[in-house]
């Protein structure tokens, strides 16, 4: 299969070494990346990973970086180390744990250094100046993901396995089970939550009893994907993908994906660092958030189970999404205890803060947020 | 699948073997275990081994055993050199042995362990098939019965030990070697098992080797007696052509105190006058009943009085529930129910009962049951006054300068080998560590109640006056003294009055001026 | 376990040093001492070789790899402060196996009491938000502490009274203790704007656990170190030169003649793994007061286990818990350098640490097999 | 009826599933400790098997090949488990914890390579091919390792029972003296037992690599290899019991998905401590400071 993670110490190495000779007087940014898990654990920590691998190759960049670094003091330190003895001018710590407090310990002491985090909510009145973040909005390709789902189900009932009911997560089980009953308005969607990041045994338990009550299309939000599409391969379920391209592992029942492109992230906030922007200048917006229009996040190639019909629904949707005219919450929605959340005609917008703080459930999600 | 082909089987029960030792000698490091040891078991005889703790019996047959082979020496079977490095090969010579202690697995029944016991276990064991031919040995070999089925942690002290022998008979060891092996029976039981030994000697069918430090045993029971002291051949003979006396010169050697011993009686102090039930009661034990180790009742509705000015013993065979009686007197075992009174009050084995009523107690076994191994012969002393001034400040700081200092002049007056006071108290030898918990003991004053157990085991003929003497000393003083032992004539040397212990309950009470040692054997026996 | 309390319990004469003939005489009085340095120092030394054989296998160049390790854990000020950040709070779980060792009890709950420890504190600081920072630090130091002891206790306690193994007692109350804080972060004490990352409501910042500063001096790590300092001094003091270390150490040696003596087994084992546990606790305490300000699953991060390493590497004993713990606090800060500056993957810190408490557990084994080092 | 059959056929399954690597550390555990050493180390030689397994089943094609490699690897840290916990003055309980830092360190370290790569997996046995029914199917697909740790479980019982080594493992367990006594070498059947011991922890590795779930990640034990000690206890030493045991944390680890997938939604976290504080309780009730646990051996945890 596809080696996902090429390995690049040695020849990207080699390569800036051969381009710092070549041009001297180019002065090289250091870039630090920090991750909370193993890099290649197939999901969230492989496709920041990824990234930085990519941004790695952008002439005039070298990249160090930390894995399993735990959300305690250690990642202060680490972030200090790269700060005090790699050079590293910009950081990009990117586990949501990091930002308070050691995100923000750090970058009051070193505030010539941007510290750029992955998914915080930043405050200007009460955050350093140097303290920037930046999310996609998955959510859109999850929607992207439920229209597929919907229309491969034969069933109607969908599950969903998560770690926790946080809001990065109900928002992706939100815009997932919108997009499956978009496809088919009866569909249901269960959600099973294992109670931590990476719990293999579990996870594949959750797929096992899900698929038995006659779900057929999975898909999840944990830390590493692979279990959870390997188990509903061999079940003969559909599965939707997270974090990263996992069709080599379900060649049959693999629809598509919600992805995440950080190599594109990485490489603009590059390129605008070079060109002499930065957070403390203004030159750096302190928020960035994107989708599918700015490049953020993208379908993994469709799987040969995807219909015709589906295939048209999801191209539309994401050419909608890259127009700029469609959200995924729209009115009027209820969630699923029966209260409104949207309003007919109105909308919950992509930049809206209460997208970043959801709570609830919408209607036809079976499962609860307690 | 036999057990021994029947060929050899036929030359085992005819023909048992001859064992001799040619100068063995083994060392420790610097330090001569046994040397030059020599001697004889002609077939079919019982040969004694006798000598005090530590002069050497033991090493010497773990040297035949094969457990440590000698430094030095040979060893003939039926006439024949033979190297044993291993009790394996110990085994193929039909030698076996019977230990003091027990090599029963406790969790295995008596068929499980007398398979195992085989040298040649079959790599699957067929059960029916053993059962069977166990069930036929009992039945026809076996000289006396023990139950099959049962684990050996269920069974009790004379039945593991009868279960031992059996072991060896069923092994079809030639030459038995038996490690005081009637500690744990009644005297009943002690003759009739050694009686049964001995007729298969007679038969022809074994040769024995007993270790005992018993001169009834060796009288009654073995053919040739060989005393060891300290390492040395002490002497060497045929029983018939000795007398007591003669042995117990060998066993002493010229050492004048140790010479002292058995002709001045230690317990010289006047006896008390006055009948014990005038005097106060310092110690009253009121039904007690305590749970043993496997959770099976071993003190039964125990009940007695012990007064100031008294020496109370109690007698019995080892493991009739004496050890555990002796646990919940040093507070160290919860009792099941009864109550244990001191001076009239409840005593319940905290700290400060034992500083108010000044109740010691001294233990069996005194490494396991009474030292913490690895402090400090100081900080072992200094159990009974550790939390006192000067050793210690406002009740709570320690003042080591004080603990070693009071430890000093105690080694000095016990005669304590030791390097110096701050040496680990387990680097020390059996009998030092006895004097040190003895010193402990008997030097905190006023001491009021003193209990006692097994208080000699392991020590010479002089300590063991000397303890006695202490114990005597300590009566006439007002101390109430209650002695446990399993040697009945110990007991009747030093106690004013005497209990019988039998399968944990009190089962008869005599002062000791006017005790019957017969009518006590047989209440030790259990049949009143 | 053996040889801690016999070379710590013996001093050396000290009078006789001045004696004409030293030879024998400083050979009887330093040599256990000596054993009881070089032993461990020769161990690590081997360690180090092994390690280093590993990284050679590796393709890596060990002297590189451990001037690396060297350099970002005690090579400048700057690596040398984060060492000490990573050994406060080894040094307080440390503690929570070596007290209970003592009493001959293999106690292995360090995490769990942590994460109790942790929760107490939270809840003793959120009730406390206006108090005077000393005050209610010492608060919730005391809560951590009650919240950690009682967590050991239970272990102990089961120990005493139902003969239940404290060992795997322990084990299962870590995995209990971390469902209860993720429990409680999740539901009855959720912050509801700790979004992504579910955790209970932050204490006030002006009750938070500052840094070390004398005067103009100030370090960047914070004044959980001092505690963890001062316990391991206390402890020691408590252990060695008081009654109540007496009889903790007498059980540890022999329940049954402790017994004989009177000594309350069973109260002071309890107050024993309180103090451990407790210990422990306030390690936590110093994690949400000085780091997190909060508590959230990032409390369970591993240091109750590296604690035990320590506890076994020092021999439980609590004075060699302090440069033990500065020795494991450098291998764990430098565990970052390998990465970046060798490409070694983030579980070369793990397998240094697997095979330095193998070697040191081997070493035990040496004591006493040296004559030179007899008296 | 029917659905009240189908749910618990798929409770069953799950115990099933999950139970079979629980079977073989607590198997290996038993025999461990039956010898008279408590391994604490068995999270390293599951770890490290599991890494063995998927890698050598990566590289050589043939998942049976990583059984067998897994077996080789739990042996190797078995046997440095039993040289060391068999030293003067160590103590097994330490020597266990430093095996499974360095077992998992060295299965993560070795590990990176093969977490991205498939490797082929053991083929499950489709008893329920009958059924046309798609979980009658899937809950009737079993590893063959399951029956390889059932026939162990019955040949282990046996073992101990009735062969010559089962008995002396049991002798040097429950009284060392008396098995030097009878000439045993402690030594060598307490070697043997911790090797044989681990190499079964590490066949219970391959089955969650190359099973279930069945992939190499860092995450894939949770600790099932650490709560042999406790399972061991749930059991008694009780090989069959330990089956019996196992199944049932199979099931419990279950119960949280389980119990969601069926409506019931709070206190998940609290369910996810279900079987140690089921084992706890289950301790609780059952020792007693008076007498040790019936079938415990008399050595454990004694130093001897």
């Amino acid at each position: 299969m596809r080696r996902l993670l090429p390995r690049f110490p040695h020849h990207t190495a080699a390569a800036l070494a051969l381009f710092a000779t070549a041009a001297p007087s180019f002065a090289e940014t250091v870039m630090g990346f920090i991750y909370v898990g193993p890099k290649d654990d197939y999901g969230y920590n492989q496709a920041h990973a990824e990234g930085g691998a990519g941004v790695g190759k952008v002439p005039g960049v070298k990249v160090v970086e930390e894995a399993s670094v735990p959300e305690t003091n250690a990642v202060q330190e680490t972030m200090l180390n790269m700060v005090n003895i790699d050079g590293a001018s910009v950081l990009f710590p990117t586990s949501f744990g990091y930002f308070d407090p050691h995100i923000l310990k750090v970058a009051k002491e070193a505030p010539e250094v941007q510290f750029l985090h992955c998914g915080g909510l930043y405050d200007e009145k009460k955050h350093p100046k140097n303290v920037g973040s930046y999310f996609g909005w998955i959510y859109e390709a999850q929607y992207v993901n439920g229209i597929v789902a919907g229309h491969a189900s034969k069933s109607g009932k969908l599950g969903f396995i998560a770690a926790k009911p946080i809001p990065q997560v109900l928002l992706n089980i939100n815009a997932f089970a919108l997009g499956a009953r978009k496809a088919n308005p009866k569909a249901t969607v269960k959600v099973v939550f294992t109670g931590d990041w990476a719990m293999p045994v579990k996870e594949a338990e959750a797929a096992n009893s899900l698929i038995d009550q006659g779900i057929d299309v999975l898909t999840c939000h944990v830390d590493s994907p692979k279990v959870i599409t390997q188990t509903s391969e061999r079940r003969g379920a559909y599965v939707c993908g997270y974090h990263a391209n996992a069709a080599a592992l379900a060649p049959k029942g693999y629809l598509t994906g919600a992805e995440w492109d950080w190599s594109s992230v990485y490489s603009k906030y590059a390129k605008m660092i070079q060109d002499g922007k930065s957070l403390m200048n203004g030159g750096i917006p302190h928020l960035i958030r994107g989708g599918f229009k700015e490049g953020f996040i993208k379908m993994s190639p469709y799987g040969p189970a995807v219909s015709d019909a589906a295939k048209a629904d999801a191209d539309a949707a994401k050419a909608a999404f890259m127009a700029g005219t469609l959200e995924v919450f729209t009115g009027e929605l209820k969630d699923n205890e029966g209260n409104v959340k949207v309003p007919a005609g109105g909308a919950l917008k992509r930049d809206d803060p209460a997208i970043e703080s959801m709570s609830w459930l919408v209607e036809g999600v079976l499962g609860s947020t307690k | 699948m036999t057990l021994i082909p029947p060929e050899n089987l036929e030359r085992f029960t005819q023909a048992p073997a001859s064992l001799e030792l040619y100068r063995i000698t083994k060392k420790f490091g610097d330090f001569t275990a046994a040397d030059e040891i020599s001697l004889t078991v002609p077939p079919g005889t019982v040969h004694a081994l006798l000598g005090e703790n530590g002069a050497g019996k033991s090493t010497l047959v773990k040297c035949v055993m094969g457990f440590h082979p000698a430094t030095s020496g040979e060893i003939m079977v039926g006439g024949h050199v033979q190297e044993i490095q291993h009790p394996s090969d110990a085994r193929k010579y039909g030698i076996g042995m019977v230990y003091q202690h027990f090599t029963l697995v406790p969790s295995m029944t008596v068929t499980e362990n007398l398979v195992l016991s085989r040298p040649d276990v079959p790599a699957a064991v067929n059960w029916k098939q053993e059962t069977a031919r166990l069930e036929e040995f009992m039945a026809t070999e076996a000289p006396f019965k023990v139950p099959l089925h049962k684990r050996a942690s269920e069974l009790a002290a004379g039945e593991k030990q009868k279960t031992e022998i059996l072991k060896q008979l069923y092994l079809k060891s030639r030459i038995l070697i038996l490690d005081e092996p009637t500690s744990v029976l009644t005297p009943a039981e002690a003759t009739e098992v050694l009686a049964l030994l001995r007729q298969m000697t007679v038969a022809g069918k074994l040769s024995i080797i007993i270790i005992t430090h018993k001169f009834r045993e060796v009288f009654s029971f073995a053919d040739d007696v060989t005393v060891l002291r300290r390492g040395k051949l002490a002497g060497q003979g045929k029983v018939k052509e000795l007398d007591r006396d003669t042995l117990a010169a060998m066993m002493m050697g010229g050492a004048s105190e140790a010479k002292r011993a058995p002709s001045a009686p230690p317990a010289t102090g006047p006896k008390p006058t006055a009948p014990a039930s005038t005097r106060r009661t310092a110690l009253r034990v009121k039904q007690l009943s305590v749970l043993g180790d496997n959770g099976i009742t071993a003190v039964k509705d125990v009940s007695f009085e012990l007064a100031a000015g008294e020496v109370l013993g109690i007698a019995g065979v080892a493991g009739n529930g004496q050890r555990e009686l002796m646990e919940v007197l040093g507070g160290q075992r919860p009792a099941a129910s009864g109550t244990l009174e001191a001076h009239d009050q409840p005593y319940r084995g905290t700290r400060r009962d034992i500083l108010t009523h000044q109740f010691h107690t001294l233990p069996e076994e005194p490494l396991r049951n009474a030292c913490a191994p690895m402090l400090s012969v100081a900080e072992n002393i200094a159990l009974r006054t550790f939390d006192q001034p000067p050793q210690a400040r406002w009740k709570w700081l320690l003042n080591f300068r004080a603990i070693r200092k009071s430890a000093l002049p105690l080694i000095e007056a016990y005669s304590i080998k030791t390097r110096g006071p701050d040496t680990p108290i387990r680097d020390l030898s059996g009998g030092n560590v006895q004097r040190a918990i003895l010193a402990r003991e008997l030097s905190t004053r006023p001491i009021k109640i003193l209990v006692v157990s097994e208080p000699c085991f392991g020590l010479d003929f002089a300590a063991t006056d000397f303890v006695h003497q202490k114990i005597t000393e300590a009566r006439d003083r007002g101390v109430a003294v209650l002695v446990v032992s399993s040697d009945l004539d110990e007991l009747l040397k030093i106690t004013d009055r005497l209990l019988v212990m039998s399968g944990g309950t009190i089962t008869y009470e005599t002062p000791t001026a006017t005790a019957d040692v017969a009518v006590i054997g047989s209440h030790m026996a259990g049949h009143g | 376990m053996a040889e801690l309390s016999a070379t710590s319990s013996g001093q050396p004469g000290s009078p006789g040093l001045a004696a004409p003939t030293p030879g024998p005489r400083l050979k009887r009085a330093w040599g256990p001492a000596f054993e009881a340095i070089l032993v461990p120092l020769g161990a690590i030394l081997l360690a180090l070789v092994l390690f280093g054989l590993f990284c050679k296998a590796q393709g890596q160049d060990p002297f590189k790899v451990y001037a690396s390790i060297y350099k970002a854990s005690f090579g400048s000020w700057f690596a040398f402060q984060n060492t000490l950040m990573r050994t406060a709070p080894l040094m307080l779980t440390a503690l929570c196996t070596a007290l209970p060792a003592r009493l001959g009890m293999i106690v292995i709950g360090n995490e769990g009491a942590l994460v109790m420890g942790g929760i107490g504190a939270v809840i003793a600081g959120l009730a406390v938000p206006a108090w005077p920072p000393h005050l209610a630090l010492g608060l919730m130091a005391l809560s951590g502490m009650i919240w950690g002891g009682l967590w050991i206790s239970l272990s102990a306690g089961l120990r005493q009274y139902r003969g239940v193994n404290e060992t795997i007692s322990s084990l299962l109350l870590n995995y209990i203790s971390i469902a209860i804080l993720n429990h409680l972060v999740n539901g009855p004490m959720k912050d509801p704007s700790s979004l992504n990352k579910p955790s209970s409501f932050p204490i006030a910042e002006e009750i938070m656990l500052g840094r070390i500063t004398f005067g103009d001096f100030t370090m960047r790590v914070h004044w959980g170190l001092g505690y963890g300092l001062v316990a391991c001094v206390i402890l020691w003091f408590l252990m060695q030169r008081t009654t109540f270390g007496y009889q903790a150490r007498f059980i540890g040696a022999n329940p049954k003649a402790a017994r004989l003596g009177g000594l309350p087994v069973n109260r002071t084992t309890l107050i024993t793994c309180f103090l451990a546990g407790g210990c422990a606790g306030v390690a936590g305490m110093v994690e949400v007061a000085a780091v997190h300000g909060r508590a959230n699953e990032s409390l369970a991060a591993g240091f109750g286990y590296a604690g035990i390493l320590v506890a076994f590497v020092a021999r439980f004993h609590p004075l060699a818990i302090v440069p033990v713990s500065l020795l494991l606090g450098g291998i764990l800060a430098s565990s970052g350098i390998l990465q970046r500056a060798h490409k070694l993957p983030d579980s070369t810190s793990l397998v240094f640490q697997g095979l330095v408490f193998l070697v040191i557990l081997f070493s035990d084994s040496l004591y006493g097999r040296f004559k030179i080092f007899k008296p | 009826m029917e659905s009240f059959w189908l749910v618990t056929l798929a409770i069953l399954a799950g115990a099933v599933r999950g139970g079979t690597p629980f079977l073989f550390v607590s198997l290996g555990e038993c025999l461990t400790e039956k010898s008279g050493k408590i391994n604490l180390g068995q999270e390293g030689s599951l770890l490290a098997g599991a890494m063995t397994a998927y890698a050598v089943s990566h590289h050589s094609g043939s998942p049976w090949y990583g059984v067998l490699a897994a077996m080789g690897t739990g042996m190797a840290l078995g046997l440095l488990f039993a040289w060391l916990a068999q030293l003067p003055r160590t103590n097994d309980i330490a020597v266990g914890i430093a095996l499974m830092l360095f077992g998992s360190g060295i299965a993560f370290f070795f590990g990176k390579p093969y977490i991205q790569p498939s490797a082929p997996l053991l083929p499950g046995i489709p008893l329920g091919a009958w059924s046309s029914s798609s979980q009658i199917q899937a809950a009737l697909r079993i590893c063959p390792l399951f029956f390889l740790g059932l026939l162990t479980a019955f040949f282990l019982a046996w073992f101990l029972r009735s062969t010559r080594w089962g008995l002396q493992i049991r002798a040097a367990g429950d009284q060392p003296s008396a098995a030097r006594a009878l000439g045993i070498s402690l030594k060598s059947v307490r070697t043997w037992a911790a090797m044989a011991g681990s190499g079964l922890a590490a066949v219970g590795g391959s089955y969650l690599s190359l099973y279930y779930p069945g992939a190499w990640t860092e995450a894939i034990s949770g600790g099932q290899g650490l709560m042999a000690v406790a399972l061991v206890i749930f059991a008694r030493w009780d090989p069959k019991m330990c089956l019996v045991a196992s199944l049932l944390f199979g099931g419990a680890q279950s119960v949280g998905p389980a119990l969601q997938a069926a409506g019931i939604q709070t206190g998940y976290y609290l369910w996810n401590a279900s079987p140690y504080v089921l084992t706890l309780i289950v301790m609780i009730i059952t020792c007693s400071t008076k007498k040790s646990l019936a079938g415990a051996p008399g050595a454990l945890a004694t130093g001897e």
